[in-house]
């Protein structure tokens, strides 16, 4: 029976270990500082776009810490931020949030990447009433919910890849036929659902379209019935892990369509590193760009790029910009609202029309982003190059040579 | 009506013949030997009568029902207990749980498990396990995992025991207490079928004994005559009985 | 004195008392936590519960029965879909699709159980793990469930800390639920009948157990309970897709908690959830690039020092042979 | 096209069964289900991307070197601690190994963090037309140098001396100490053998795929099917279950579409384990 009794003690003494780290509460942050907090995927299968957030994240906090902090209603407050990792994991990234919001009691709250992490921290930053500015989720679905708190700095998802299919359209030899490959995910099917509709305005034709399932590394069955298709454009929704073995094998079985176009992922310099010159060619879609030449408050795009290199010594990326973005959204409704209550800081987001260097905001009732832009890339001699707006001299390559003769 | 009847009993593993068309007859309330070198199949054939292998041909009748196609547990209802060869008591499970696994499950209607646990109880005084009753199986010594091993067995209250070298790793003193407790059971009538290298435990106490040989039988009498059968001598007993033999000699010299 | 209960093990009167005292203050605090803590805790603890239930859950299949389903989150993504679909498509109340959850995970495993418990361990443990993966891919090939785009469930009204203390109790008597269904087990003839088809299942049958049924109820019983936890992950989130539900990390958790507390007992699972959950959440806040290098070392001492959970080694003595035990026992 | 379905089928099949060999040999000889198989695989892959940024030397070239290494590593995780729990059954030595799957993951996270990582040498994507069936010729020197992998283990497991040891160890482990097989050496052997197999196999690997420290996970699922499908511990079988995987990929898609391939291929998978529970083969060669 000793051993059963045991077993209750040692119950006891972990529930009272455990107990005991509530008591190590984190030093409270002074008055003079806003506290910001953000759980975020460092680790996980969203470890890249995470860690790059975060690096936005923090390149604007050291930047206005700079600058003396944050101005509400007349005093200057310095900015802190929590972080913690999510692991790519929505129940994890749930914990988090709530840890921030009742433990940390953090003034703001930053945005996780991903929309299915982010409809799960939303669901409670809404309960608390806390602001979500999601930099990096903007499935249509997320803003459906009816939820007050939660804005989005880009356009909708299912508008992803219009663009694309717009240039694409205008180009001589016109392109007639449309292959559309989707990866089963919330992001990647509402973008290409989005283009099924569009290209019909277009004058295009599907010839060929499916899902694949998520961790598919290989496409060459599917590769080979595209090919006896023989479709113009390829469309490939998917992720940076899906488009490399994509393009690879397409190169291996001598697959080529007029043009490539991929959603964000040729914009990563890995991407353009693993493939080598074979990664020519491709679209890419990206939310901002250089070309696009925003002006704002404190930044405008050419600013913003050149003061994060110097900052931080590395160069600037996509998620870099779009989380230091939101951040300043922030920053401009915090000291516009003059005051820390996120109630009214909620209220100055919904009517703000502002221009930052990332582009226009201006949220509809549901917190999507209507004036949201979308730029095209190309990877052109192993860099992207911004074609739509284009960057000075830049031209669309197309059509896309055969594979030997790149 | 037969107790136990095997007809033309085969086994076969892929190519290999196991057990090759056997007849067999074991008379109720009678102690029958099963013999032979290793390989023999006597195991095999042991495993297919309480169903934990298929028979490939031939068929098995216990009291008149054929045995092929039933499931283990079904036979065990029928009335046959089985003591493994290499011991298997449920190692997490005390002596006392162990026994009562064959206790409850052992009969049709399922018994309750105070009833179940009062008859283990007993069962374990009558193999001479009472003080180990609650200790786990895991800390028991050879022989009183054999005990353990019958006791189980018999809780079931079985027609038919299968005993499958109950005595082997024994000291000449507990095989001699594993005799007497075979003896006893089979006075209460019960009827059991032995596997046994031990010969002087098999001579002794059985009533007729089965040879096996590469899966054939090459006998099937009493003890008496099995020691004189040529066949037998040459292919099995012979070398043992030799040396028996000479053991005897030596002592008395 | 020493006592004996049904299944002749020693209890002792003084020690039944201290024990129950113990059990109350517990169980008493355990309800008492969403009136002195706030939210991230109660979450926290909720949480610890969830997977408390979900390794109580494999404990029932592999710690007392011995067959590895390590593909059982299959019944927590079944349970959040059949909660979700009846939700959002047919307007259900939630205490319905809850009930509908539990059935149809029943149904589902005791239907594939009769098939695939046929086979020994190894198979079964690979068949679980590619039923899951296939009813992930069937889920997400299917319109109903929204495909890859996974559902978004109907809010829960009320505030925050209603929310909170909803699921915190829904967790724990679940839980409880799940425990006190074992403890039932564990003093009956199916607790024996489980342990006997564990250790030695040709042993088992031929002292008259016919192993089929029962491993069926017990896969059955693991994926009811498992199923519940599915069902109240997926309201309590709100939002549900293919990859969160039938994500396979916290499919091995459940089985490292399992192990760590005591496979085959009635309380260590759970205090295996806690331990493991508290531990990651140090290791997370703490040693964030160190996390997996934590729990795999943890995981990988468990089983060389106590294969047989940390329950095992309570009220003993605690000397270098106790501490080498297990590798003296198990080495080759 | 159906001469090119075939043709895909059997070289995505041959590179299956590649790595389904190094987890069924485990399997076979010691019943250890190695959930770190997968990311071992990945350890190979990161070695032969490191190797190819530092030197700048042909991937191929690398499979020696990563394939060495994992050797070494397997060796010595078998020797030092996956013999001390060996008689623990199947349930704990599946915690070890995953436990191991962990540890590995974060080290290979500490070494070179999260991102993908691939390589693309100049001559990746070159193919050459036959019958009207385009072939690369990357996946045909990988398929190529699977099938010469996987047949000189089943020659060496069945004509040398240390592979009779081993051999013997898997059909009984008290025999083979009584004639003087030192068990330990032979289990260690046997698992470094696997682990280098595995190591060599992510060097080919990644020459057609990027990887990332989580793909392990992915690769195991296709690890348990081609050991399974092959008959779990026979190493020809495996080599079969590969290819019969690879084909199952390549029509499902072209019947059904790809969406469809892994419904058709789980459903196959849990079919042949209700049916044929042993495989194609049956467990004939190996425990």
């Amino acid at each position: 029976m000793k051993r059963v009794l045991m077993g209750k003690l040692l119950l006891v003494f972990t529930v009272s270990l455990f107990l005991l780290g509530t008591v190590a509460v984190r030093a409270h942050a002074a008055q003079d500082k806003i506290l910001l907090g953000a759980a975020i995927s460092m680790t996980g299968k969203f470890a890249r776009e995470g860690g790059e957030l975060k690096g936005g994240y923090d390149f604007w906090r050291d930047w206005v810490n700079g600058r003396g902090g944050m101005d509400v209603g007349g005093k200057k407050y310095k900015v802190e931020i929590i972080y913690y990792d999510d692991k790519s994991d929505t129940m994890t990234a749930a914990k988090l949030t709530e840890k921030l919001i009742t433990e940390d009691k953090v003034n703001f709250l930053l945005a996780p990447y991903s929309s299915g992490i982010a409809f799960a921290t939303s669901a409670i930053a809404e309960r608390y009433g806390y602001i979500t500015i999601a930099g990096a989720a903007n499935s249509d679905a997320l803003y459906e919910r009816g939820y007050k708190y939660l804005f989005s700095l880009l356009p909708p998802a299912s508008h992803d890849f219009n663009a694309t299919a717009d240039l694409l359209s205008r180009q001589k030899p016109a392109p007639k036929t449309v292959a559309i490959l989707a990866l089963d995910s919330l992001l990647t099917i509402l973008s290409t659902d989005g283009l099924r509709n569009h290209i019909k305005t277009l004058g295009l034709q599907e010839v060929y379209y499916t899902k694949f399932p998520a961790k598919t590394t290989d496409f060459s069955a599917m590769l080979t019935v595209i090919k006896a298709k023989n479709p113009d454009l390829v469309f490939f929704g998917g992720y940076f892990e899906d488009s490399v073995p994509f393009l690879k094998q397409c190169k291996e079985l001598n697959v080529n369509a007029k043009a490539f176009a991929f959603l964000t992922a040729p914009q990563f310099e890995d991407w353009v590193k693993i493939l080598g010159k074979d990664g020519d060619y491709a679209f890419s879609v990206m939310y901002w760009a250089r070309a696009m030449n925003w002006k704002g408050p404190y930044f405008d795009v050419k600013s913003f790029a050149d003061t994060f290199q110097k900052q931080t010594g590395t160069p600037m990326r996509l998620y870099h910009a779009q989380g230091a973005a939101g951040c300043v959204l922030l920053q401009i409704a915090i000291e516009k609202a003059g005051t820390l209550n996120q109630a009214k800081v909620r209220d100055v987001l919904s009517k703000m029309d502002v221009t930052t260097f990332w582009g226009p905001f201006k949220a509809d009732e549901k917190g999507k982003n209507i004036k949201g832009r979308i730029a095209i890339l190309q990877v052109q001699h192993g860099k992207t190059v911004s074609v739509d707006p284009a960057d000075p001299g830049a031209k669309v390559w197309y059509p896309t040579p055969p594979w030997d003769k790149r | 009506m037969k107790f136990l009847e095997g007809a033309g009993v085969s086994r076969y593993f892929g190519g290999l013949v196991a057990v090759n068309e056997v007849d067999f007859i074991v008379e109720k309330g009678e102690i029958f030997g099963l013999i032979g070198p290793n390989g023999a199949g006597k195991t095999t054939l042991l495993n297919m009568i309480n169903g934990i292998l298929p028979i490939s041909a031939g068929k098995l009748y216990f009291q008149g029902q054929c045995l092929n196609g039933l499931k283990p547990h079904e036979i065990t209802h029928l009335g046959i207990g089985r003591a493994f060869q290499i011991v298997r008591p449920f190692e997490g499970l005390t002596a006392l749980q162990n026994v009562m696994v064959g206790g409850i499950f052992g009969s049709k209607p399922r018994k309750n498990t105070k009833e179940a646990s009062r008859g283990a109880e007993e069962m374990l005084a009558f193999v001479g396990l009472s003080e180990k009753m609650n200790s786990q199986v895991a800390g028991l010594t050879i022989p009183d995992r054999k005990r353990l091993e019958v006791a189980r067995a018999l809780v079931m209250n079985p027609k038919l025991l299968l005993l499958d070298e109950v005595m082997s790793a024994l000291n000449p003193k507990e095989v001699d207490a594993m005799m007497e407790m075979v003896t006893k059971v089979n006075s209460q009538g019960i009827t059991v079928v032995m596997i046994e290298h031990v010969m002087r435990a098999t001579m002794a106490i059985c009533h007729r004994i089965l040879v096996l040989h590469h899966g054939r039988r090459i006998a099937m009498d009493t003890p008496q005559e099995i020691s004189q059968n040529e066949e037998v001598l040459k292919s099995y007993l012979g070398e043992r009985f030799a040396r028996m033999e000479a053991e005897r000699r030596r002592t008395i010299d | 004195m020493a006592e004996r209960d049904r299944l002749g093990r020693k209890t002792t009167a003084g020690g039944a008392w201290a024990t129950r005292t113990v059990f109350g203050v517990l169980l008493l605090a355990a309800f008492l936590v969403p009136l002195a803590l706030r939210g991230y805790w109660v979450r926290l603890l909720a949480n610890v519960f969830m997977f408390g239930i979900l390794a109580q859950g494999v404990n029932i299949i592999a710690g007392y029965c011995g067959y590895l389903a390590l593909g059982n989150i299959l019944f927590f993504g079944l349970g959040a879909y059949v909660t979700a679909v009846l939700m959002t498509h047919f307007g259900v109340p939630f205490p319905v699709a809850f009930a509908a959850s539990g059935a149809g995970a029943v149904i589902f495993s005791a239907g594939i159980g009769l098939l695939i418990l046929r086979l020994k361990g190894q198979y079964f443990l690979m068949a679980t793990l590619a039923l899951s993966e296939l009813m992930r891919e069937v889920i997400s090939s299917l319109d109903i469930t929204g495909g890859g785009r996974g559902l978004t469930l109907p809010m829960f009204t009320g505030g925050a800390a209603t929310v909170n203390n909803f699921f915190y109790y829904l967790m724990l008597l679940l839980m409880l639920a799940c425990t006190f269904c074992i403890w039932l087990i564990d003093r009956s003839y199916l607790g024996l009948a489980f342990k006997a088809i564990k250790f030695d299942e040709d042993a088992a049958s031929v002292m008259g157990i016919n192993p089929p049924p029962y491993k069926t109820a017990a896969w059955a019983i693991s994926s009811l309970f498992t199923g519940f936890a599915g069902s109240a992950f997926a309201y309590w989130m709100g939002y549900i897709d293919p990859g969160v539900v039938f994500e396979i990390t916290p499919s091995i958790k459940m089985y490292l908690m399992m192990v760590l507390g005591g496979a085959g007992t009635v309380w260590g699972p759970v205090a295996g959830a806690l331990f493991i959950e508290l531990v990651s959440e140090l290791a997370w806040s703490r040693f964030m690039e160190y996390q997996f290098l934590i729990v795999g070392s943890i995981l990988i001492l468990t089983c060389l020092f106590t294969p047989k959970g940390l329950m095992d080694l309570v009220g003993k003595k605690f000397t270098w042979s106790l501490f080498t035990k297990g590798i003296r026992e198990n080495k080759i | 096209m159906i001469l090119q379905m075939i043709i895909n089928g059997l070289l995505v099949g041959g590179l299956y069964a590649s790595i389904g060999v190094s987890f069924s040999l485990v399997y076979g000889i010691m019943g250890i289900i190695n959930l770190a198989q997968g990311t071992q695989i990945i350890l190979g892959a990161y070695l032969t991307c490191a190797m190819v940024q530092f030197f700048h030397i042909d991937p191929f070239l690398t499979l020696p070197v990563s394939g060495f290494v994992l050797f070494c590593w397997g060796y010595a995780i078998q020797r030092c601690i996956i013999n001390m729990v060996g008689k623990g059954g199947v349930v704990l030595t599946s915690l070890l190994t995953f436990g191991l799957n962990l540890v590995l993951i974060n080290i290979i996270l500490l070494i070179w963090n999260a991102d993908f990582r691939g390589v693309n040498p100049a001559y990746a994507g070159k193919n050459f037309e036959l019958f009207g069936a385009t072939i690369p010729y990357v996946r045909l020197a990988v398929f190529f140098v699977a099938v010469v992998a996987t047949v000189s283990l089943h020659w060496f497991l069945g004509h040398t001396q240390t592979g009779n040891a081993i051999h013997a160890s898997a059909q009984n482990k008290r025999a083979a100490q009584i004639v003087g097989i030192n068990i330990r050496h032979s289990y260690a052997l046997t698992f470094a053998i696997s682990s280098g197999l595995a190591g060599a196999m992510g060097t080919l690997y990644v020459i057609l795929k990027p990887v990332s420290p989580f793909s392990g996970a992915d690769l195991l699922m296709i690890l348990f099917l081609v050991a399974v499908l092959g008959g779990l511990g026979n190493i020809p079988g495996a080599l079969l279950g590969g290819v019969v995987m690879g084909l199952t990929d390549s029509f499902s898609v072209l019947c059904l579409g790809m969406q469809y391939q892994k419904i058709v291929l789980f459903l196959g998978f849990i079919l042949v384990l209700i049916f044929l529970p042993r495989g194609f083969f049956g467990r004939r060669f190996y425990g």
